[in-house]
């Protein structure tokens, strides 16, 4: 149940490695990696830059992992999250989720990208060939959170 | 009461503050209310807090509503809807 | 979609690496890392064997591949199982799946791993010490496949 | 007709081969023939095809059912339900 936000990249192997190795009864380890895309909403992107709200991201991130810990048998999760700007093939954020059983990671994992998309306080400004712009959020993101409610 | 108010991305460049630190009259105790309130600044802020456009809250780095209730030392935040991961 | 079936352990760093920074519009990589348990069964288990039916396991896999493209926006995907003996906290699988956007690789990821449980052709005897044993198959992993008929 | 059989895991320990090509009589065409025939071979044999537990058998390196029609130069494989992963 780690969270990290920094401007820093991240080394994915090293992070899967030191979670997978933690615990002998860890059987599976699910994950995610989000990317800066090079094209979004049909213009070139030349840098994407983030901000958030120090703090309430921390916060907001531990409270969705707890709440995905207390729906499913996990047995370990790391959230990390870049901010600053960020270029095309650039690792924006990733989550690690390690269990007993794979059914449990899958779904805590998808759990905690689906809430971080629409709970936590981050926001992405955009440069593209049309202009320096905020990316604007998804509604398609707000449906992947609502199909969670129990 | 004394609070402070933090603004964050587009609502940041649009009001032209990040954070701020003012004494409300007592009145003024709900989101809502302060929302009324930083709209008689001008017509940067009224048109921001007119609704055209979602706003989120947030109170001691928690999500509220426009009902929430804010208290002396509060952090109150305002921001668009997110957009991390 | 690629296939590879080895006895040599593999570094989920590079495969992601490699796999993420070969197109710029990917966005969302999703992964899974299968590894051996110290405990199954209640019994402690110092060595895994995997058997496999060479030449029916790739195609079986490569099948389960194609028809994850299928149902979803995938850009690509790689599908890493060893065989031979094993011990607890060594790595048994790897998925990844790259995509444009999470919802996708997620699903994909998930959609291999339950096929590859129920339909690739691998067997596992375990030593533990309650003497040596072949694994049985679990009615949940039939489930888990089941749930994605169409 | 000559067909190629394979045995895997609990099975192949179960009647000590792991492969074989046999001549079949023309008669034994599909799945269940096979096994049937296979069954004569002795206690072992019978016991592993007597139905009590559950084996799968592949024609060509594709999934088939019992009902699944054999042809001359087919590898034919049975094995317990798969446990990779």
């Amino acid at each position: 149940m780690t969270v990290r936000i920094q401007i820093e990249d991240f080394d994915v192997g090293l992070e899967l490695n030191k979670m997978r190795l933690a615990n002998p009864s860890i059987g599976a380890v699910a994950s995610f990696i989000g990317q800066v895309r090079d094209i979004n909403d049909n213009d070139m992107v030349s840098t994407l830059t983030l901000e958030h709200y120090a703090g309430m991201t921390e916060k907001s991130l531990v409270t969705i992992e707890a709440e995905a810990k207390n729906r499913w048998q996990i047995i370990d999760s790391l959230i990390i999250h870049r901010i600053g700007t960020l270029q095309p093939l650039d690792q924006i954020v990733f989550v690690g989720v390690t269990s007993s059983h794979r059914g449990d990671a899958f779904k805590a994992c998808e759990f905690i990208m689906d809430f971080l998309k629409t709970q936590a306080p981050f926001w992405k400004k955009e440069m593209t060939n049309a202009g320096e712009r905020w990316v604007e959020a998804k509604l398609a993101d707000d449906d992947a959170t609502a199909r969670w409610n129990k | 009461m004394n609070i402070k108010i933090l603004y964050f991305a587009r609502i940041k460049e649009a009001v032209n503050y990040s954070t701020e630190e003012i004494e409300l009259p007592s009145n003024i105790s709900t989101i809502t209310a302060l929302k009324n309130y930083l709209s008689l600044r001008g017509d940067n802020w009224a048109n921001l807090f007119s609704g055209k456009q979602v706003i989120r809250a947030a109170i001691n780095h928690e999500l509220v509503d426009n009902l929430a209730t804010i208290k002396a030392g509060d952090e109150v935040a305002f921001f668009p809807p997110v957009t991390g991961g």
